[in-house]
């Protein structure tokens, strides 16, 4: 198709007017008489030349030299990239988010630039839904084995059969504790809501993520930590309107302040309750036993993503499970694939971190699709933080 | 309007070739200004009385809910109200005695150097020294050497005062410079005059170079003030998401709640203020330093 | 007063101390120093998003300053030419370009360009001849048009404060002794007003090369410097970002080092 | 005189770093005289001022106002006024508080009422009543001067400081004020200091004139005994117009010397100071000493170059063979006489004894000079 205007290259003015009033009397299409007259040839390299847009996307199976993904703070083992970049000559470069919703947002206002992002289970139908998502070649991930995935964790990536999403790990949500500083042990959400307004003035931290702080604050009460009922949410609110001005900071980003000695008390996943209490062992991680958030973050691809090959080839290497071995190692979450767990140490699977007791997962709940676009739980947080 | 007699460079000919010299100059930046500013405004104010989408961002309709609803940042808009001129007035504080010591005593063959290196610090990233202050102000920083010598479990950081610190350093340059500037030019002989008079060295410096200054003062109070009513870096970083300004509730409306419509109305709303501000500071202004024109004699 | 000035200036630079200090720290993070290093510099220089932040950040910052001091410097002449009311709209356009808050100006464009966006780039694809149509998206081009803004008005401000004070009968007398206009323009107009567009033009750049509210809300996939910095502040600073602020630094005192040498070294010959 | 004096300067000397800008004065001014420091810029007229007003502090010896040593007084302590060379009003304040500025200044306080009868009356003395409200940029150059020197007599100082008070006005104003000034000083009769360059004003208005060169003072006396006695070749040139001719001196008599001119004329002169035979002296000859004639009616001969009208007199420029061209001022008489055109040949002559003679390198301070940059 592309060979017509370069052929109608260069047109004489009889030409063109001729054109013209062939267009006018609708004898000829649109498209053909952009083609003749070069306009669209010469708009679309003004663009390229101009920088205006990015280049369309990739047409031949070049991985590029760069490509970037979104994903969690202290996530992953930066030598993975490091070693993907020397196989591939493809480097990449790690965006950090703090909340599904801010993911969310950067996707829908359009060119987030990440061939590769990292959403959890809940959001996925929202994405397929709202149609940024891509729908997985799965050709191209040789490496990845569904039937080595624990179907506990993994279904969400999946809807009316088409794979939107592949797991990487899951994970709990719990909360750190420096045990030097804040002695008294603790076991539940109660207990976290009401030392941060004593013991912990000052020095504890929530997540910026709805789901996480407004849920483990319905848990206090005892209400489920997906509800989206307006009384049991009202109530939840009140407790983080009078937690607030106890808190050290409203982030999602607390393991530098938990090192610095700053914050004594957080909210936290299980990967970076791992690496906190690996590195200093005195901060300990606890599951609430009301319950809380159980979680499995996936790998997905954006629709308008700029270089489509490199998320695949990325996304393939990280499904290679000598790779995936190591990214667990650093990160500390339970992987969900069955290969990955067989190359993993007997101490990390012996981590009641990462593998809690039974009965303590059992009250947990994955977070609900409908919570992520709720606009009453959206706008609580934002009162929260604003107040 | 053909004549263009006002202009000082006005060129001869027709005023046909008048007309086009002057669409060409001025239609690059009106394409500028439409696209980019009156377009923007247009959009976020037919955003402003439409309704957040079921997954977020904008649809289409009419209603004031979003300004209704300004209510809930209440504590954002009071924050930045507070804050943003309590910031703007402690810059000022720090920034006159600098000012007046550039200015005024600093030896001449210093005074170039001194005033470079007041103008230095804005060529390192403003995001990378409020860094190295969540360093200072952190753990590991000045609460570590307070440990060290006993003060156990000092906070500094995440705290309004961390806050204004952040404020105040990155905004002093800003104030330094238009002070300097009004009392470089102010003439040395008035102080004399003043000391002949029998005036004391502090009322010299009340009645004459700090009303003399006043121009200065306003210039740089109202560059400040302006810029923290949309201050977003500060309060992030050395705040903690705890001191939340205006700047930070817009950011987290669309880039969490993807509340767009609501944003769009406390855009509006930030704007109004801004230039209530602005209009009130020059008011001020013109009104405390009515003799600025005489300068030139 | 003496030991007040001495405690700002070191209140100044205590936090740019830190910087320099910890780029050159032989561990990973920037926040604890243990040990002496030039590793980091080399590091940078080796991170091709580093390095592509900076190049983005020069690069919109060039473009933005020097399309802002032309477009802004040929308004400031154009408005000369103009009549009272005409000057006036435009004044109030260029006012609030300059008092908007940058976080209103970069929300508001994000909004108007993803809106503008989603009209033309479908309209665009009905007409493409083939399956690829160019996409209109967010990146270089919004970023500079946003920074431009601002900067241009500022330019045209300061241009239009100059040419308000220039001496009229210079412009006669060019025209008295058998200039063209143009060579008037050129041999008079022009010196008169450079020193306010150098000046804007650097200001610009300075605005451009350090803003990351406005590129933040219009920079889609692109990234520039401070944006990067950002984000590594969220994902941990490695003293990778000190490296490059500390040469960003030297590189602009060096530059103003040899502006003013230049100047000294220009002065007596004429 | 046994009267203190007003100022009284004991050895004062001022240095800037290396730099002499006063050396070693000693002047005393008595109370109610005009006195008027006259020298080229960076004289040290201006930082002698600036001592009296407490601007500048000596670096040796003391300042006295009527008798106090004046030493770490600060300006706002010292009984003095000054007017400034640019008047150095408040632009922030309308006419009538800067004339009061001075007096709110005052402890114990004055009433408001004390201070607006004060203000209205300096007004009225300098001619500005009704112009209180106006703003200072609405003035007139020669109106805002008058504030300035309301604002400082209405603070009734000892001595009020003119720090070239004139130099902003045009020549007609000049004189006009010049007047005003010294009416004015009659009438309150409080010491005036002023300081000019400008050598017709000093001997118009004051007592006394005081002429200083680099740093040091050169002459004190009164306005015709400067002009008329001039202590050095220095004051003769600086003072009034006057012809230097270069000669040797061939002949002492007394009170008198004979020099021979270039061209070999012989004419006596009276000397200021001790003169040897053969020693190279300069001749100052005052314009208007010089007569014209008839060619060979006078002591030498020359041709006229030009002319330049003054109304009631005349300047010539006269070239006289091996000696160059000669000033000279000669009245107009009307209906012609006694006037020519240039190219004609005419003859010089001079009175006996107003020929001044005086060593070629004497204590001008001409090698002091390089020491004493400019200071003002």
């Amino acid at each position: 198709m592309s060979k017509s205007y370069r052929d109608g290259l260069p047109i004489s003015p009889e030409k063109f007017v001729d054109q013209l009033m062939r267009l006018k009397r609708g004898s000829i299409g649109r498209r053909e008489f952009l083609g003749l007259t070069g306009l669209g040839l010469a708009t679309a390299v003004m663009a390229r030349e101009l920088g205006i847009m990015p280049s369309p996307a990739f047409a031949q199976e070049g991985l590029g030299d760069r490509m970037s993904i979104a994903t969690w703070p202290n996530y992953h083992d930066p030598a993975t990239f490091e070693n993907f970049k020397a196989e591939t000559g493809v480097a990449v470069e790690v965006n950090v988010f703090g909340s599904n919703e801010e993911m969310l947002a950067k996707l829908q206002a359009g060119a987030s630039g990440w061939s590769l992002f990292v959403p959890t289970n809940y959001t996925i139908s929202t994405y397929k839904k709202l149609g940024i998502i891509e729908a997985l070649d799965m050709a191209k991930l040789a490496n990845y084995d569904g039937s080595q995935e624990d179907p506990r964790f993994t279904g969400e990536g999946t809807i009316d059969g088409v794979t939107y999403a592949v797991p990487k790990n899951w994970g709990t949500t719990g909360f750190a504790v420096n045990t030097k500083k804040l002695t008294k042990p603790m076991t539940s959400w109660k207990e976290f809501w009401d030392t941060a307004m004593a013991e912990g003035d000052g020095r504890t931290m929530v997540h910026d993520y709805q789901l996480t702080t407004i849920g483990n604050a319905l848990k206090y009460f005892g209400f489920s930590f997906n509800s989206l009922k307006p009384d049991e949410l009202a109530k939840a609110e009140e407790l983080l309107l009078k937690v607030k001005p106890h808190l050290f900071a409203v982030s999602s980003d607390y393991q530098p302040s938990m090192r610095a000695g700053d914050a004594w008390m957080t909210m936290c996943w299980t990967n970076d309750g791992a690496q906190l209490h690996r590195d200093i062992p005195e901060i300990a991680y606890v599951l609430g036993k009301e319950g809380g958030e159980i979680w499995t973050d996936f790998y997905a691809i954006p629709k308008d993503a700029p270089n489509k090959p490199a998320g695949y080839a990325l996304l393939n290497y990280l499904m290679n499970p000598k790779v995936a071995v190591k990214e667990h190692l650093a990160n500390g979450a339970p992987s969900t694939d069955a290969r990955v767990n067989a190359l993993l140490p007997k101490e990390v699977l012996d981590n009641p971190i990462l593998y809690p007791a039974a009965e303590l997962l059992k009250p947990l709940e994955f977070g609900a699709a409908a919570t992520l676009t709720d606009p009453g739980r959206a706008e609580l947080m934002a009162r929260f933080k604003s107040a | 309007m053909s004549a263009g007699t006002g202009s000082v460079f006005s060129m001869r000919g027709n005023v046909l070739r008048h007309n086009l010299l002057t669409a060409l100059l001025l239609g690059p930046a009106t394409a500028w200004l439409v696209v980019f500013l009156v377009l923007p405004f247009v959009a976020i104010t037919v955003f402003s009385v439409g309704e957040r989408a079921p997954e977020g961002g904008y649809q289409a309709a009419f209603t004031l809910a979003q300004y209704a609803n300004l209510p809930a940042r209440a504590t954002a808009f009071w924050n930045t109200m507070v804050l943003a001129p309590a910031g703007a007035l402690a810059c000022l504080l720090v920034a006159y005695p600098v000012a007046y010591y550039l200015a005024l005593r600093a030896p001449q063959r210093w005074r170039l150097i001194l005033l470079a290196l007041v103008v230095i610090p804005f060529w390192t990233s403003l995001l990378m020294r409020t860094y190295a202050w969540m360093y200072v102000l952190g753990g590991r920083g000045i609460p570590a050497l307070l440990a060290y010598v006993g003060i156990e479990d000092v906070r500094l950081i995440n705290t309004p005062g961390a806050v204004l610190l952040g404020i105040v350093y990155g905004y002093l340059p800003l104030m330094i410079l238009p002070i300097y500037v009004s009392l470089e030019r102010l003439d040395r002989q008035l102080l004399e005059a003043s000391a002949d008079l029998g005036a004391t060295p502090i009322s010299t410096f009340l009645g004459v170079t700090l009303r003399l200054s006043l121009p200065g003062v306003m210039t740089g109070f109202s560059l400040v003030m302006i810029l923290l009513l949309g201050e977003y870096l500060i309060p992030t970083l050395l705040g903690g998401g705890k001191v939340f300004f205006i700047g930070n509730a817009l950011v987290d409306l669309f880039l969490q709640s993807r509340n767009w419509p609501f944003g769009s109305a406390i855009a509006i709303t930030l704007v109004a203020v801004s230039v209530v501000v602005l209009l009130a500071a020059n008011r001020i202004s013109t009104r405390l330093s009515g003799a600025r024109r005489v300068d030139l004699i | 007063m003496r030991a007040f000035v001495v405690a700002v200036f070191a209140f100044l630079y205590l936090p740019i101390a830190l910087v320099v200090l910890f780029s050159f720290n032989a561990g990973h993070h920037a926040s604890e120093f243990t040990g002496f290093s030039v590793q980091w510099y080399g590091k940078a220089l080796a991170n091709p998003f580093l390095v592509e932040a900076l190049k983005n950040s020069l690069f919109i910052a060039t473009t933005s300053a020097l399309l802002a001091a032309l477009c802004g410097t040929a308004a400031a002449l154009g408005l000369a030419r103009v009549g009272a009311r005409t000057r006036a709209v435009f004044d109030a356009l260029l006012g609030a370009a300059i008092v908007v808050p940058g976080v209103v100006i970069g929300i508001s464009t994000l909004v108007a360009l993803v809106q503008l966006f989603g009209v033309v780039n479908p309209f665009v694809a009905s007409l493409w001849p083939n399956d690829q149509p160019p996409r209109l998206a967010l990146g270089y081009g919004s970023i500079i048009a946003a920074h431009g803004l601002f900067s241009m008005a500022l330019v045209a401000m300061i241009v239009g404060t100059r040419l308000g004070s220039l001496d009229r009968n210079l412009v006669e007398a060019s025209s008295d002794l058998y200039a063209t206009p143009l060579t008037t323009f050129r041999s008079i107009v022009l010196p008169q007003i450079m020193p306010a567009v150098i000046a804007g033009f650097l200001l610009a750049f300075t605005f451009s090369f350090d803003d990351f509210i406005v590129a933040f809300f219009v920079a889609g996939a692109q990234t520039t410097l401070p944006i990067y910095v950002f984000a590594s502040i969220r994902r941990g600073v490695t003293p990778e970002i000190n490296a490059i602020a500390t040469i960003v630094l030297v590189a602009s005192v060096l530059l103003v080092v040899l502006a003013q040498w230049q100047l000294r070294q220009r002065k007596p010959s004429h | 005189m046994t009267a203190v004096p007003d100022i009284e300067f004991r050895g004062v000397t001022k240095r800037y770093g290396s730099v002499i800008a006063v050396s070693g004065i000693d002047l005393a001014i008595p109370p109610s005289a005009f006195v008027a420091l006259l020298g080229p810029s960076g004289c040290g007229k201006t930082t002698c001022l600036r001592m009296i007003g407490g601007f500048e502090q000596p670096s040796e010896g003391a300042v006295f106002i009527r008798g106090h040593d004046m030493a770490g007084t600060p300006p706002y302590r010292r009984p003095v006024n000054m007017v400034f060379q640019q008047y150095a009003l408040f632009p922030h304040l309308d006419v009538e508080d800067n004339v009061a500025y001075g007096l709110r200044q005052a402890r114990p306080r004055l009433s408001s009422r004390e201070i607006s009868r004060k203000t209205g009356e300096a007004l009225a003395m300098v001619r500005l009543a009704g112009y209180g409200r106006r703003k200072i940029h609405e003035l007139s150059g020669g109106q805002q001067q008058r504030v300035a020197l309301a604002r400082a007599l209405v603070n009734k100082p000892a001595v009020l400081l003119l720090d070239e008070p004139l130099a902003a006005l045009d020549k007609k104003l000049r004189t006009d004020m010049q007047i005003e000034l010294q009416n004015l000083q009659r009438e309150i009769g409080i010491t005036f200091v002023l300081v000019t360059h400008d050598q017709e004003e000093a001997l118009s208005m004051s007592d006394f004139v005081c002429v200083m060169n680099g740093g040091r003072i050169v002459q004190l006396g009164q306005p015709s005994e400067i002009y008329d006695e001039p202590a050095d070749l220095f004051v003769a040139d600086f003072v009034g117009k006057t012809n230097l001719l270069s000669g040797k001196v061939v002949g002492l008599s007394g009170k008198l010397v004979d020099v021979a001119l270039a061209d070999g004329t012989v004419i006596a002169a009276r000397k200021r100071t001790p003169l040897a035979q053969g020693e190279a002296v300069s001749v100052s000859l005052r314009p208007e000493s010089l007569s014209l004639g008839a060619p060979g009616s006078g002591r030498l001969d020359g041709l006229v170059r030009n002319r330049i009208f003054l109304g009631s007199t005349a300047e010539y420029a006269i070239e006289v063979q091996g000696i160059g061209t000669l000033l000279a001022k000669a009245d107009h008489l009307v209906g012609g006489g006694n006037l020519f055109k240039p190219g004609e040949p005419v003859a010089v002559g001079f009175t006996a004894g107003t020929p001044l003679a005086f060593p070629e390198n004497n204590g001008t301070n001409q090698r002091e000079n390089k020491n004493v940059e400019i200071v003002s």
